[in-house]
């Protein structure tokens, strides 16, 4: 492990970005989220989860894959060029990191995502760990340590040190061009500060979340609970959670007509919106209920089924803060599970 | 940004003009030999009205630097009245991008009548003569269509 | 193995009228060979820039070693495009996705018994026509084939001509509607089978409008068929091909990746909706 | 609790046979919009209530029965256009109008540091905020919402019964356009610079759409292939523009300035300044008459170059 003193930051920040180029959270009028650092970006330290999540850097919201030409009848591909450069993303928290690692299952699998796989691979990524968990929390219910976030690289700020413990050989590569302000020192020094972590982190209003109901009960058996014609009503069918979830990767791939050529990209989509599933001889999923259902019968119960029991959700708390009308994923696991 | 061969900016501006009133101007000024710049893209609608707002930002996506909308005077409407409800319509959208910072002398609506040749020409080169000064649109431009 | 999403390029070299709203069209690939190979059941993803993208049954058999076929339905925006082209337009295409009919294995040496509606004969057409490829393996072939009138029996002509000069070959052409110059069987498909009194030794693919499968599924039930021997394959909105874009799942199982081909008894352990 | 005896004794008298309204999330400060058919002891209505119900009443009213819908003063005008527009069917809601003195924005008690909050309790103008970290007291009028804070005006309209009307209090500090003449007087640099920042934010996630009373298009144009508008991500800067352009169009003349957009935006995109911007203009120019301004015209409006005849950085 090794420290720097806490008013060296942007000392730090600055060599990072010299090394190639580093994003973290920042306030963008009044909102926080991952920004490129320069200088006058300060970090929100404070800042317990940005808006948006980490996601972004490997699964953009908005990508291009490629370009049509259309000449008569002949066609001719454009591929498109995404280069990818190595970067840095400082400040994620421990549940953006796992959910990478849930968003691997789905990317990595065969057949590999290449788009995602190029920029796993260009992606250093920090992970500072949670001085303050707030009310929202709920990443222990899932197994995660806040106080020991995963990632390439992981930092305790403490009153006055930064601490720096490198995890993988991309992190081991990027310490090792820091030597000269990270001084070496022994891990014992954040013990309380991971206690105190632990201590807030089993307080929390959420983080009893139990889902033994949804683990042992058959798909079937929850599909036709009773509770999803309820539950949804006060869902606007906006795409809110799905947007700042750090888990959501469902995807829609578009045509968008320049003019002289045609770009296909792919972009998100969510399972709420109500022409998810529409085909041209009507929609599979008629109401609501169902694209509610289908959100979170897909996280609580169809992703563990096809990942050997990994639940699709970190408990980042990003759709209990941000849903309009007060629904999130622990109020629905706890109703349909009658908890 | 597109040039002509004397590395002047050509712009390209587009006038929607209703069927009835200045669509015929144009062909007026153009029987009378009256000059407007060839930058000038004619659509044709059947009223002022018919033209919603998509049409002026499409248009701007889609590479137009300034989007002109000339109908039948006020009152002189082939429908009676779809030319006072363009009035409205342009009046609050043309406001709202100013508002978004968008440059005011890109957007304009002008009356126009059959019998006005000389005014269409006019006004086209106005039109353009302003655009030019403005140069490139930067501010409602959609990089994909570049 | 890698899926870019990025398609390649096929030429349509044939455009054939099936019925008036049912073309099958031709496709090889710029070098005028079959673009890729693949199994009975298997989808592709055709596409025109600009106008979409879709998942579409491979009507032709793998045995066709020249070209691939898609019988398609004119229902949409991209297939109202599909039917408008003319031969020698290119399109893009890619694939194979999805699972495949048992040909090789649960399916080999059986007697088969092929039960269609409509367009649902497009990936029926394509095991048909494999198993008639490699007669020697497989028992008697029944196939039962529905549709609204005669004029709407897709490849009307194969079904006559090749199909029925196998004599262990038996089709059963029924229409839903009396139709002047039409002598063979009205009434709807699910009845006819009924009629038939097929022997339960048979395997079942079934495929068709959402509706008839499921009175043909319980016509089947009642005549001592087991959930075990019938087939059917599905279709919902796609955008992927791989399991990745998340919409057309059926409870935990993915249509594209999982499927299209499942056997009721697999079908069963799903929720009935979607 | 009034609200809960008052919707018991209509519920009896036949008047509902169901009741919209608010019930009590997982945490100690949320609230969630309900419906409720038994058990109307669970119906809350307090200062964390700030969704605006009166749009879920376009499917509510498709079904049987009447249905009993809690209405905050703004909630009531949202209602009102429904019904003038025909989205909702009237006759099967009861409209009970509940008093209001503003809603509480948990974003803005965290705003100022504000950690691990449990529970809030209000004591007249003063909350306590009970956290994992201690309590910690705030001033109520810190913490309302935007929309509060220049709030059109606590008289219901077109409800069926008022409920303790007296107890509502004005919590209006802000002069309801002062945002847009703030935004008006800049240059246009700034301007372009400051909505160039904000609507980068946008994620299109659609929630300022869905919420909206104005926004009740069976299908909206960004969702219909056919339109040629549809998009689902912002795929360019010019879509971000092009997507709060013409939504915020869409709703002018209509938009009867509830604030739901900007309250629900994740990133706190000031959405309403887009709204009253169209508002004050029509004010300006075409006076504040009850018909929606786009549906109507006089034979002496304004011509369009109003715009560029006014000078630069013009309030």
């Amino acid at each position: 492990m090794r420290k720097l003193s806490s008013d060296r930051m942007s000392e730090l920040f600055e060599r990072l970005d010299s090394l190639c180029p580093l994003y973290l959270p920042g306030e963008k009028d009044g909102a926080v989220s991952f920004v490129r650092y320069e200088q006058g970006v300060d970090y929100a330290v404070g800042a317990l989860n940005t808006v948006r999540s980490a996601k972004d850097f490997f699964f953009p919201q908005v990508e291009n894959i490629a370009a049509f030409r259309m000449t008569g009848k002949k066609i001719e591909i454009l591929e498109n060029q995404n280069g990818n450069e190595p970067f840095v993303v400082f400040g994620v928290r421990a549940c953006d990191a796992a959910s990478f690692s849930l968003l691997d299952q789905v990317f990595l699998s065969e057949p590999v995502d290449p788009y995602y796989r190029d920029r796993r691979e260009a992606g250093t990524v920090i992970t500072v760990a949670c001085g303050e968990p707030d009310t929202s929390c709920f990443c222990t219910a899932f197994g995660i340590d806040p106080a020991e976030p995963k990632g390439d690289i992981s930092v305790w700020l403490t009153d006055g040190f930064l601490y720096w413990q490198p995890r993988t050989d991309k992190g081991e590569n990027l310490t090792e061009n820091l030597t000269d302000i990270l001084e070496e020192c022994d891990g014992g020094e954040i013990k309380s500060y991971q206690d105190t972590i632990k201590t807030i982190a089993n307080q929390l209003p959420l983080a009893n979340l139990n889902l033994s109901y949804w683990e042992n009960t058959d798909e079937k058996e929850i599909f036709a609970s009773p509770v999803w014609d309820e539950i949804y009503k006060g869902c606007l069918g906006c795409g809110l959670c799905t947007f700042v979830c750090p888990t959501c990767q469902c995807y829609d791939v578009r045509d968008f007509d320049c003019g002289e050529t045609v770009r296909k990209f792919r972009c998100w989509d969510s399972c709420m919106y109500s022409d998810f599933t529409r085909m041209a001889h009507g929609n599979p999923r008629k109401t609501q209920k169902e694209r509610f259902r289908q959100r979170f019968m897909h996280k609580l119960k169809y992703f563990p089924e096809n990942n050997g029991g990994l639940v699709s959700c970190v408990g980042c708390g990003r759709c209990v803060r941000s849903c309009p009308q007060g629904l999130n994923i622990v109020k629905t696991a706890r109703r349909v599970s009658d908890d | 940004m597109p040039m002509n061969e004397n590395g002047e900016f050509t712009p390209l501006i587009v006038a929607f003009c209703c069927n009835w009133c200045s669509y015929a101007g144009a062909d007026l000024a153009g029987s009378g030999r009256l000059a407007y710049p060839a930058e000038v893209k004619i659509i044709r609608v059947p009223c002022s009205c018919r033209v919603n707002p998509t049409f002026i930002l499409r248009a701007f996506q889609k590479g137009a630097d300034g989007v002109i909308l000339a109908g039948c005077h006020p009152g002189d409407c082939h429908y009676s009245t779809g030319n006072y409800y363009t009035r409205r319509r342009m009046t609050l959208l043309f406001s709202m991008l100013e508002y978004l910072g968008i440059e005011k002398e890109r957007t304009r609506v002008e009356w126009i009548s059959a019998a006005e040749g000389a005014k269409f020409a006019a006004t086209m080169n106005d039109f353009a003569a302003k655009i030019h000064e403005l140069g490139e649109c930067k501010r409602l431009e959609d990089l994909r269509c570049k | 193995m890698t899926e870019t999403l990025i398609p390649m390029i096929g030429v349509i070299t044939d455009i054939r009228l099936d019925t008036p709203d049912v073309k099958t069209f031709r496709v090889v690939g710029r070098d005028g060979k079959k673009c890729f190979s693949h199994l009975p059941g298997q989808c592709a993803m055709l596409s025109v820039p600009g106008i979409g993208e879709a998942m579409f049954s491979i009507t032709s058999s793998p045995t066709n070693k020249d070209y691939m076929e898609f019988s398609i339905k004119k229902c949409g925006c991209l297939t109202d495009w599909l039917h408008a082209m003319e031969v020698g337009q290119e399109i893009l295409i890619r694939g194979p996705y999805g699972n495949h009919f048992p040909v090789e294995s649960e399916l080999k040496q059986k007697n088969l018994l092929f039960i269609a509606g409509g367009i649902g004969l497009a990936p029926l057409r394509s095991v048909i026509n494999y198993c008639r490829d490699n007669r020697n393996d497989y028992g008697v072939l029944d196939i039962v084939y529905g549709s609204r009138s005669k004029d709407d029996l897709v490849d009307y002509r194969e079904i006559l001509e090749e199909w029925t000069a196998d004599e262990r070959t038996r089709v059963h052409l029924t229409i839903d509607r009396p139709q002047d110059g039409w002598d063979g069987h009205v009434g709807f498909v699910p009845d006819f089978v009924r009629e038939l009194a097929f022997d339960t030794d048979k395997t079942v693919l079934l495929c068709g409008p959402p509706i008839m499968i499921k009175f043909t599924l319980q016509k089947l039930l009642e005549m001592g068929f087991a959930k075990t021997q019938i087939y059917t394959t599905m279709e919902l909105r796609m955008k992927c091909g791989v399991g990745k874009c998340g919409r057309c799942n059926i409870g935990s199982k993915y249509v594209c990746k999982d499927g299209p081909v499942f056997r009721f008894d697999e079908l069963d352990e799903l929720p009935d909706e979607y | 609790m009034q609200i809960t005896k008052t919707i018991k004794k209509l519920v009896s008298e036949g008047k509902a046979d169901r009741v919209f309204g608010w019930k009590k999330g997982e945490l100690g400060f949320d609230t969630e919009p309900a419906l409720f058919t038994e058990d109307f002891d669970s119906v809350v209505y307090n200062s964390l209530c700030g969704a605006n119900l009166c749009k879920y009443m376009i499917n509510e009213t498709k079904k049987d029965g009447t249905v009993l819908l809690l209405l905050k003063p703004c909630d009531s005008r949202g209602l009102q256009l429904l019904t003038k527009e025909h989205r909702v069917r009237r006759e099967k809601i009861y409209a009970l109008g509940v008093p209001c003195r503003g809603k509480i924005d948990v974003d803005k008690i965290s705003d100022k540091g504000i950690k691990g909050m449990i529970d809030i309790q209000e004591n007249g103008d003063t909350l306590t905020v009970v956290t994992l970290y201690g309590e910690q007291t705030v001033p109520r009028q810190d913490v309302l919402y935007e929309k509060c804070l220049s709030c059109v005006g606590k008289e219901h309209v077109g409800c069926d019964e008022v409920l303790s009307p007296e107890l509502s209090e004005d919590t209006t500090v802000n002069d309801r356009f002062a945002g847009v003449t703030a935004l008006e007087e800049k240059n246009p640099e700034a301007r372009f610079a400051f909505w160039r920042s904000q609507l980068s934010k946008c994620i299109r996630c659609n929630a300022c759409r869905n919420v909206c009373p104005a926004c009740s298009c069976v299908k909206c144009i960004f969702d219909n292939p056919s339109s040629g508008m549809d998009s689902k991500a912002n795929a360019d800067d010019f879509e971000e523009n092009l997507y709060h352009i013409i939504r915020s169009f869409h709703v002018c003349g209509r938009c009867t300035d509830c604030g739901e957009c900007s309250r629900v935006c994740p990133e706190k995109i000031p959405l309403h300044l887009l709204n009253r911007k169209y508002i004050k203009d029509i004010h300006k120019l075409y006076g504040d008459g009850d018909e929606a301004a786009l549906l109507t015209f006089t034979k002496d409006d304004a011509e369009p170059s109003v715009v560029y005849e006014r000078g630069e950085g013009h309030a």
